[in-house]
């Protein structure tokens, strides 16, 4: 499964080692990781909660990778979110792609991102010195696919 | 039956996060949907007032004009911000 | 350090930690790892010897370093590239840029891992099954450094 | 004198890896190094005719006239392939 939903922690080292299974055609593994920040938009945060939609949560992430694949060729890729409550410093997304050349890898990745953080239905919860509050989307992010498009 | 979803800002300011529906005659599409829940008032107001109010319908992204038939899951729910 | 050349593996989970340092202003983070191949151009690769030039390639690496904290708006970077004997499917070399924001971080890491290929003195040494050769430097490298320029 | 540098593919044609060298009077230039280094003749004509030649000088990447002065450490290698 290339797409997982999940409470638990990760670790980029295993996970990577599983996406490769010993593979001896990679050449290149680019990688993300997304961590909680101790500061949004200007407020401090002391925690998260990540909400999300069980079932078309998997659905868009598949559909993500898919695409991406369909785009670049690449061998493999794995895309891991967390929900729940998450603290500042802990890892919230990791997505990792496989391939022979570190041109196409870097772009796949940076694609399934972008696309993640525009189609896949999760929401963010922070808790500030202010109150809880709803992340809002950010247009970057709109920006940010939008240019993978046409 | 419809089943209907509302997730988080809206799911908190309805009160709910599900509810199943009778898909009533006259309701063919999202919007028809749409207008049905807002006439019921109250905060439900908000369904037309929210911005960039986002539907899936069976757990797919969906338009205003996408079809509606008995036995779909239809989901509300603002602007995503995973990742 | 920002920058290692070393004979030794490497371990990407402790590495990104130690980079991290517990940071809580980071939100992205970007690597890539570079792995042998068990074919190149064509021909079955059984191993790989890297050389390099003691002394320059720090200077080199860090200058790349200092140049790719100058274009973006990044918080760090760490550099690991091996040297000496290595197998397919062993590791080569590890670029990690920690950010605020993703964009910045992707496009560090790969600016980083472009200018790697073509401004650090390190040499591939194959063996084959046809016999031990130097690898060519790729006209797609000097492509994928001159995108990054005026 | 100059510490002279092979690395890669021409220290294996060469047989060296590295040489000290008292910098003759004529010499102020890699250029003026290089036409020295070839007129060995032998495996040393390479140095005038292998593709792409690299350069450094004390440790950074240089050009056909580069100023040389006793004491510089001159490397010669073919283009890079790490990563």
């Amino acid at each position: 499964m290339p797409v997982r939903v999940q409470e638990a922690d990760f670790d980029v080292s295993a996970e990577l080692a599983a996406l490769r299974q010993g593979d001896a055609r990679i050449g290149a593994l680019a990688t993300f990781v997304g961590v909680v920040r101790d500061m949004n938009d200007g407020s401090g945060v002391s925690e998260m909660t990540l909400e999300h939609y069980p079932g078309m949560t998997e659905k868009a992430l598949e559909a993500i990778v898919i695409e991406a694949k369909g785009r670049w060729n690449i061998f493999d890729a794995l895309v891991i979110h967390r929900v729940g409550r998450l603290l500042p410093t802990e890892q919230i997304v990791f997505v990792a792609v496989s391939g022979a050349h570190r041109g196409e890898t870097f772009a796949a990745c940076e694609f399934i991102m972008d696309y993640l953080k525009t189609r896949a239905p999760f929401w963010k919860r922070e808790v500030t010195a202010e109150g809880a509050r709803w992340v809002d989307a950010r247009e970057t992010d709109d920006t940010a696919a939008k240019r993978w498009q046409g | 039956m419809l089943k209907i979803l509302y997730f988080a800002s809206l799911r908190e300011t309805l009160g709910r996060g599900a509810e199943s529906l009778e898909l009533p005659g006259g309701v063919s599409d999202v919007s028809g949907l749409l207008q049905l829940l807002t006439a019921r008032g109250g905060e439900w107001g908000q369904l037309a007032t929210v911005k960039n109010l986002r539907y899936a319908v069976n757990q797919e992204m969906a338009q205003l004009d996408s079809p509606l038939r008995a036995g779909d899951e239809v989901a509300f729910f603002p602007p995503v911000t995973g990742g």
